[in-house]
């Protein structure tokens, strides 16, 4: 096996686990070793490639089809910041399949074949966004996510469900189509490329009064990214079941949008350009307005899931500002967000979904003295939620050192005062949950409706974010490498 | 070899679930600080155990003078809270107790600012879970206040790490050389977990709100880490001296009219802080010594004092003056012991009070900070008023509240007792605790004039308060809250919060609803005019419109 | 209120608290207030220096300044509570301050 | 590979072979009893021109340009035929659109058309197929204006077919603006003779420029323009266009969708460019209107409830960007406009197709009757899909073709990053009544009166052309290289004249 292979291997791999699962529709244990079996596969080879690039390789893949307008290519490329995306992606496909397992057997769902199916269609999405080499191949399969998550938030086909995933298709094709098709294409007119590149390909191409608009035009096409006017889908998602969430908030969705943000901040722009011209001065501030203002959104909603929705916007916008501050250091703050989130919120969602299933409750409110039933879940959900508050000992930490390190370095203290309240604020939308939960007693009001105690969920909805929880500690002390393996960022020539 | 002592509480902790519960857990959990005691009580002063993380050198493991004292007093706190809390069957607690002794006694020993960091955020968040231990709303409310608080001294202290760092490169944890705005971040930080004035008020807040006997975990660590850590940052830091003064009085006033017990210790707490506080500030070896041991001791009398509030809280279901009284006859033990931990902050001659308190006072007076020494005299009175008196007699004495109760559990009374016989004990032979001083400081406590002007202070002190309760002067208990800044927060902001929210939001409803009505009709008023069928006449129209304005248009361009 | 506590060392305290024992406390701590500030006129002062070294010239100036600013404190203090004293519900639910309260009223009714 | 089997001499005739069988064949169906064989009969004809069209276009391809002079006598004084790359690629869409609208309609033409009116129904679409293929074909203006009224006057017979009762209305609307629209046109032909005595397009193409300004000419282009603005449908001269598209019979529908108003376009972009040259002033006049069409269309055609008329308005809308990218008049955007012709045939063709299939299942094209109807008719709605996914020019199918094109010629020839965002910002308009129409196919839950649920899936002839016409979408998307390569070359004969 070479690496290219091992590039296409990484897309066609979950399209296989699909075809599987669509095969194997009626034997559901089948089904479920198909997705398993699968996701294991591709997180190993997406380990080889991880292992390739590390050693400085870039893995590629060019012209795999022609398009239509020359020098406009499908191509695939593996620099850290994608392999890292990737292997988040697939890694986090196994905690979640197990856990989605568990979590739709459990509550008996219907459609369980099309739920898998579209999963490994969104998985293999999320591996091209990664390994795409220009921006017509990220485009083309961030569209594909979209479409291929829409059946999934829509997963109940209640009338809500609907509006919501209306919402969210609509807003995500809407500024993509609108929005980042159009900065796609002045980039390709300006720099009559789109393939990503080591410093940018923007650099002394465009004046400089022109680069903040055109930034623009990305920023809020890349709906994913959930940046302020543009997050209204993700709360709207959160009708989805919540491996669907999981999905969406950790795994691949939200995570692909900030990932094509820092792609063309790094590759499209270039730091130093970024830095040279300040066209993204204005994002900076605008990633920092989304993440106070999401963080106190957050604090008003009373719905678990929607606490964490907001708590999502608020979270990416770390890496908006990240990359916005025009550093490399900032950049790299940026990329260890994306893993250190993905960890974080993916615990958080799965902790959320136990819940769920133990005890069919959503409310915060309701949440009181439901840890001593559920110890685990709870203990878990506290060490997600001290990741995502950016606690010690876990690795959200070093996202907040990285990138009060990145502002300080441009004396740009309001940052440093930003990262802090938003720190007050998600501990402040956190904490009750983990308050309640232990130290409140029960709610007795609601009589013999619960009559039967809440016990911990299956094994399949608690083991998974607990393993979660547990490389959420072991990113505190392993990011060295983590760090070191981001830093060929800047120092391979993709 | 030699293993960070805070290792053997978080490994305690991860294994205390697996300890049955009762007796063995309980005997577990005081043996943890008595190993991790060992661990460094007898270990040459150096650096140990550093670790690579990040790029950076972290010294889990520093033990000089400073340190070690500090460490030993913690430890000694541990053991002794652990024993007053041998009855108690909550998991959560009992981990939460752990936890926050061990990553107090890692704070200290921490050589670098990152591992302090850490630890300095692990106490938050492991303390809080004392708070709540007491399952009521409005603990719970309290806890989140006090959390957020605690969060906001991690973070400022984050901020200033990061600039110092960035400044100097080195994350050594060593005096702040000057006050730049790195370090203004860090001493507040170090501030509000000290309880400065005006960042003072999650203190009263939460320790009342906590268990019998979390408060008393709670009284030994967070502020005296804060000291501690004052002490190795920033001492000879003139404007401490004058804000440390302010923490002595001011408390003293609240603390005369408060009617929760448990509170009125909280504001002593932070005016003994003020003590220390002083110390650092005017950061003379004679200073610095008297801070290290007023805080020894005072975590000591302090534990005491909160444990035989806490014995009464557990026995007589309220610590308020209000509603208490007589108790002595139902608990004379815990009496004796309450009115030792008294007798020992009001610095009465042959307690651990008077053999700490007086350093700082005479190394203000060397100094020539005389309104200070003023006013630190004028808090010794005040100590003795509001803690010495107040406290014993309001609880035991005064009158009879017709609750009779049962007398404290053994391990209370035998923790309270080990306490009351350190108290004591330090009083009498102050030398070992000077021994251990970070400074070769020679000081003798117990000269004539000292002991005679402390008494004299002190019993004229209590003759005030004899008068005053004679002539009916004396206010009594009454159940009520007595503002503070924390309205602000408490109160205000909200209100100001929600208005500031609601008006943004009916404004830009009162924007939004016509334009969003009115581009309604127009997208309507569209699909009509576009989307209707209409007629040949209008196509026609048109036809005749476009061709008069193209015949136009040609015509002009000519 | 005859009652005879427990414990022998409540039976001992019992007898401070009784109106003659408060008494001879009284008295005891008028004697010796009276005979600190005697001995404070005698006894050499070396351990004082600056304002420390000028007071203790002073007869009984600790005495008088104890005396003095305690009873100021209280007065003080008490003006205080006309200001800042609020009902015990002040800021509830969000306190512990009016549940013990709370309770009480709970289990009476 | 045409070019070579044929013989030399066949090859010459091929552009009047082109229009001619058609037109021979058209009264030929009339013979026919039985409607089926029409049917066959009329795809054995329109597969001849789609073939022959295709070798016309492999020989223009290779670089000539194909002159006849019809009977023999030469141009100027002749009617000449002429073939070049732009419209050898009309010829081949017309073609080829007359060929799979056929193929995939008989189901639908049974059922929307009597049995006896067949003969006649195929006899008038060959007719109209002609004038089409003639219109394209032709090198002589008033040439031009007759084979119009042919597929015009053929049309009206197609639209008046239909079964609602309306069509006939339709139809009778559209005969009155038809013709007004024609006799404008040919009142400027007219004009045009007068002042340059020629009607041979290339001849006035040399003549008139040597008197630009003369009032009769600059007085004919007015004309010209407004009458083939109505043919093509150009906002505000659109209105007859939603009733035709919406109660012609199925068939009719895709193909004219699909054909005539381009055939009209691609007239007016001869007129403008070829032998007016006078690209930047058109340009001027008809961008606005191009801006509008696109944005008060898609307006419209979101607050529609039937799809056909859905459709319809995103037609005028799809002419409004062509129109837009023939008046930026660059080659790139000449030949974006190209590929935006052959792009939405593609797309909205398939999407008449799914709706023709679906239609006839349902026996509505309103919207409320279709909730839900993708469990029935999976194949169906995915076509639409696919299709509707071309119309927004999402990637991965032709319609990001032919959007990035245009997107690229915009900002190589304007510079307006503004009018980037405009063309942009419409096809978030296209996202949002594809996605209203997708999701009630989809998601919606059917009213209990209309029990969907024991519809079938459409006819599979019907389906499998749908089906083919999707691929077409995917495919041209996956290679679009030979659709941009056509209509580079139709753009550079455009703009280089002749």
């Amino acid at each position: 096996m070479n690496d290219t292979s091992a590039l296409y291997l990484a897309i066609l791999l979950p399209l296989l686990g699909a075809v599987l699962i669509a095969a194997l529709r009626n034997h559901p244990n089948l089904r479920e070793a198909a997705t398993l079996v699968t996701s294991v596969v591709l997180f190993a080879n997406v380990c080889w490639l991880v292992a390739s690039v590390a050693n400085g390789a870039t893995p590629r893949a060019e012209n795999i089809l022609p398009m239509p307008v020359s020098g406009l290519f499908l191509s695939l490329e593996l620099e850290p910041l994608g392999a890292m995306f990737a292997a988040i992606a697939s890694g986090l496909w196994i905690i979640n399949s197990l856990y989605s397992i568990g979590y739709m057997r459990a509550n008996k769902e219907k459609h369980q074949t099309r739920f898998y199916i579209c999963f490994a269609i969104a998985i293999a999405a999320a591996m091209g966004i990664a390994l795409s080499g220009d921006l017509i191949t990220l485009f083309v399969f961030y569209e594909v996510l979209t479409l291929a998550t829409y059946p999934l938030v829509a997963h109940k086909q209640t009338a809500e469900a609907k509006a919501g995933a209306r919402t969210y298709l609509l807003i995500l094709l809407s500024t993509s189509v609108f929005l980042l098709l159009f900065a796609i294409a002045w980039t390709y007119d300006i720099a009559g490329t789109v393939a990503f590149a080591q410093g940018g390909i923007l650099s002394g191409r465009i004046e400089s009064w022109l680069a903040p608009v055109l930034l623009a035009c990305f920023a809020f096409g890349i709906g994913k990214a959930a940046l302020l006017p543009v997050h209204l889908w993700l709360p709207a998602a959160m009708v989805a079941p919540t491996p669907v969430s999981a999905l969406l908030h950790a795994v691949a969705v939200v995570k692909a949008g900030v990932f094509t943000m820092l792609k063309v901040g790094v590759y499209i722009f270039g730091i130093d350009f970024l830095e040279q011209t300040g066209a993204s001065q204005w994002l900076a501030w605008l990633a920092g307005a989304s993440i106070l203002y999401a963080s106190v959104r957050a604090l008003a909603q009373d719905n678990l899931k929607a606490r964490l929705a907001y708590s999502t916007v608020s979270q990416l916008s770390y890496v908006t500002l990240a990359m916005a501050l025009a550093t490399p250091l900032g950049a790299l703050a940026g990329a260890l967000q994306i893993a250190m989130h993905a960890f974080g919120k993916i615990t958080l969602f799965m902790c959320a979904g136990a819940i769920y299933v133990a005890s069919h409750r959503t409310q915060v409110s309701g949440l009181n003295g439901l840890a001593r039933a559920m110890p685990v879940t709870f203990t878990a959900f506290a060490v997600g939620a001290l990741s995502i508050i950016g606690a010690p000992l876990l690795g959200g930490f070093w996202v907040k050192w990285e990138i009060i390190f990145a502002a300080n370095a441009l004396e740009q203290l309001v940052f440093i005062i930003v990262m802090i309240a938003s720190s007050m604020l998600s501990l402040a939308y956190f904490a009750p949950v983990i308050g309640r939960g232990f130290f409140l007693p029960p709610a007795q009001a609601s009589g013999d409706a619960d009559a039967s105690a809440p016990k911990e969920a299956p094994l399949l909805c608690v083991l998974p974010p607990s393993i979660s929880a547990i490389i959420c500690i072991i990113l505190f002390f392993q990011v060295d490498a983590l760090w070191r393996f981001l830093e060929l960022i800047f120092e391979s020539t993709p | 070899m030699s293993i960070p002592p805070f290792l053997f509480y978080l490994a305690g902790a991860l294994v205390l679930p697996l300890v049955p519960k009762g007796a063995m857990r309980s005997l577990f959990l005081s043996l943890v600080p008595v190993l991790a005691l060992t661990q460094f009580v007898v270990l040459p002063f150096g650096e140990y155990a550093s670790a690579e993380l990040f790029g950076y050198t972290l010294i889990l493991l520093r033990l000089d003078a400073l340190a070690y004292a500090f460490s030993l007093i913690f430890s000694i706190a541990a053991f002794l809270a652990a024993l007053f809390a041998w009855h108690i069957r909550d998991t959560t607690q009992q981990i939460a107790t752990l936890i926050y002794s061990g990553v107090a006694i890692g704070a200290v020993q921490a050589g670098d600012l990152i591992t302090l960091f850490c630890f300095w955020e692990a106490t938050a968040f492991a303390s809080v879970f004392l708070v709540w231990a007491r399952r009521t709303d409005g603990a719970y409310f309290t806890g989140m206040r006090y959390l957020i608080f605690q969060m906001l001294s991690g973070l400022l202290l984050l901020a200033g790490i990061i600039l110092h760092i960035n400044a100097t490169g080195s994350n050594l944890f060593v005096q702040f050389p000057d006050i730049n705005f790195a370090a203004v971040l860090i001493l507040l930080a170090f501030g509000i977990k000290c309880a400065f004035p005006l960042l003072h008020d999650w203190l009263q807040d939460a320790y009342p709100a906590s268990t019998p006997t979390g408060t008393v975990v709670l009284s030994v660590f967070t502020t005296k880490l804060a000291v501690y850590a004052l002490a190795r940052g920033f001492p000879g830091l003139e404007a401490l001296v004058y804000i440390g003064a302010l923490m002595a009085l001011f408390p003293i006033f609240y603390a005369v009219i408060e009617n929760d017990l448990r509170r009125v210790l909280a504001f002593s707490l932070n005016n003994q802080l003020g003590f220390m506080v002083v110390g650092v500030g005017i950061g003379t070896p004679l200073a610095l010594n008297g801070t290290v041991t007023h805080a020894f001791c005072h975590v000591l009398y302090k534990a005491l004092l909160f444990m035989s509030m806490g014995a009464v809280l557990l026995r007589a279901g309220t610590t308020k003056g209000s509603e208490l009284g007589g108790l002595y006859k139902s608990m004379p033990y815990t009496t004796v012991f309450c009115v030792i931990g008294a007798a020992s902050i009001s610095a009465f001659p042959l307690f651990s009070g008077f053999i700490s308190k007086s350093l700082i006072l005479s190394a203000a007076d060397k100094q020539g900070y005389t309104l200070v020494w003023f006013a630190l005299l004028f808090a010794s009175a005040g100590v003795f008023h509001y803690c010495g008196i107040k406290i014993p007699y309001f609880a035991f004495f005064a009158r009879d509240s017709g609750i009779r109760c049962r007398e404290a559990p053994w391990n209370m009374l035998l923790a309270m007792g080990l306490t009351a016989l350190l108290c004591v004990g330090i009083g009498v032979f102050p030398q070992p605790l000077y021994n251990i001083l970070p400074y070769g400081v020679s000081y003798v406590p117990y000269t004539a004039d000292h002991v005679v002007f402390q008494l004299q202070l002190l019993l004229f002190s209590a003759l005030a308060f004899m008068v005053l309760m004679s002539k009916g002067i004396y206010p009594a208990g009454l159940r009520s809250v007595n503002l503070s800044s924390d309205i602000v927060y408490r109160k205000w902001l909200p209100r100001v919060l929600l208005w500031t929210w609601g008006s943004i939001e009916q404004f830009v409803v009162s924007i939004t609803a016509p334009l969003r009505r009115e581009s309604r009709q127009i997208f309507r008023n569209i699909g009509v005019v576009i989307g209707n069928e209409h007629g040949s006449g209008v196509m026609l129209l048109w036809v005749g419109v476009l061709l008069v304005f193209l015949l136009a248009l040609t015509y002009l361009a000519r | 209120m005859n009652e005879q506590p427990r414990f022998l060392l409540s039976r001992l305290l019992q007898r401070i608290d009784s109106p003659l024992g408060v008494k001879r406390i009284c008295y005891i701590l008028l004697v010796a207030c009276g005979l600190l500030v005697a001995i404070g006129l005698f006894i050499p002062h070396h351990d004082a220096y600056g304002m420390g070294a000028i007071v203790a010239r002073i007869p009984g100036f600790y005495g008088i300044y104890g005396f003095v600013m305690s009873a100021l404190l209280v007065i003080i203090a008490k003006a205080l509570r006309r200001i800042l004293m609020r009902s015990e519900d002040y800021y509830a639910p969000r306190t512990i301050d009016n549940e013990e309260t709370q309770k009480e009223r709970n289990s009476s009714t | 590979m045409f070019v070579a089997i044929l013989p030399a001499a066949l090859l010459t005739q091929l552009p009047i072979l082109q229009v001619a069988i058609p037109l021979l064949a058209a009264p030929v169906c009339v013979l026919f009893r039985r409607g089926r064989w029409a049917h066959d009969f009329s795809l054995l004809v329109t597969a001849i021109a789609s073939i022959i069209s295709v070798a016309l276009l492999q020989f223009v391809f290779n670089g000539g340009v194909i002159s006849y002079a019809l009977g023999g006598f030469a141009p100027p004084w002749g009617i000449e035929y002429r073939i070049d790359s732009a419209n050898a690629v009309i010829l081949l869409l017309v073609s080829v659109s007359g060929f799979l609208a056929l193929l995939q309609s008989r189901a639908s033409i049974e059922t929307e058309i009597p049995e006896q009116k067949h003969p006649l129904f195929y006899t008038a679409f060959l007719l109209c197929l002609t004038g089409l293929l003639g219109v394209a074909a032709t090198g002589d203006a008033f040439n031009a204006f007759v084979f119009l009224e042919i597929s015009s006057l053929a049309t009206y017979a197609l639209v008046a077919m239909g079964k609602s009762p309306r069509a006939l209305t339709a139809a009778f609307r559209y005969l009155i603006l038809g013709t007004i629209g024609a006799s404008t046109f040919v009142i400027g032909v007219g004009l045009l003779y007068m002042a340059t005595g020629t009607l041979n397009m290339s001849d006035l193409a040399t003549r008139i420029p040597a008197s630009p300004h003369h009032a009769v000419i600059q007085a004919a282009f007015a004309l010209i323009i407004v009458g083939l603005g109505l043919k093509a449908a150009i906002f505000p001269l659109h209105l007859w266009l939603p009733n035709v598209y919406t109660f012609a019979p199925a068939v009719v529908t895709t193909f004219l969708a699909a054909t005539a108003t381009k055939v009209a376009l691609y007239l007016l972009a001869r007129f403008v460019f070829v032998i007016f040259e006078d690209a930047s002033f058109a340009g001027t006049l008809l961008m606005p209107l191009a801006l509008l069409a696109m944005f008060l269309a898609s307006l419209a055609a979101l607050q529609q409830g039937n799809v056909k008329r859905i459709l319809a308005y995103s037609s005028i809308a799809q002419i409004g960007y062509m129109l837009f990218a023939l008046a930026l008049a660059s080659t790139q955007a000449v030949a974006a406009a190209w590929l935006l012709i052959l792009t939405h045939a593609l797309a909205k063709g398939g999407l008449f197709m799914a709706v023709a299939g679906i239609a006839l299942q349902t026996g509505s094209s309103n919207l409320d009757d279709w909730k839900g109807i993708a469990k029935q008719m999976p194949w169906s709605a995915a076509v639409m899909v696919v299709c509707f996914l071309s119309l927004v020019g999402v990637p991965l199918t032709a319609g990001f073709v032919a959007k990035w094109s245009l997107l690229s010629a915009i900002f190589s020839t304007s510079e307006s990053i503004i009018l980037a965002a405009v063309v942009a910002g419409v096809s978030l308009l296209t996202l949002l009544y594809a996605g209203k129409v997708l999701e009630t196919v989809y998601l919606g839950t059917p009213d209990e009166q209309n029990a969907t649920a024991n519809l079938r899936e459409a006819p599979l002839a019907m389906l499998l052309v749908a089906l083919l016409v999707a691929a077409m979408n995917i495919y041209f998307g996956f290679n679009g290289t030979m659709l941009s390569d056509l209509s580079k070359r139709a753009a550079l004969a455009l703009l280089s004249g002749f």
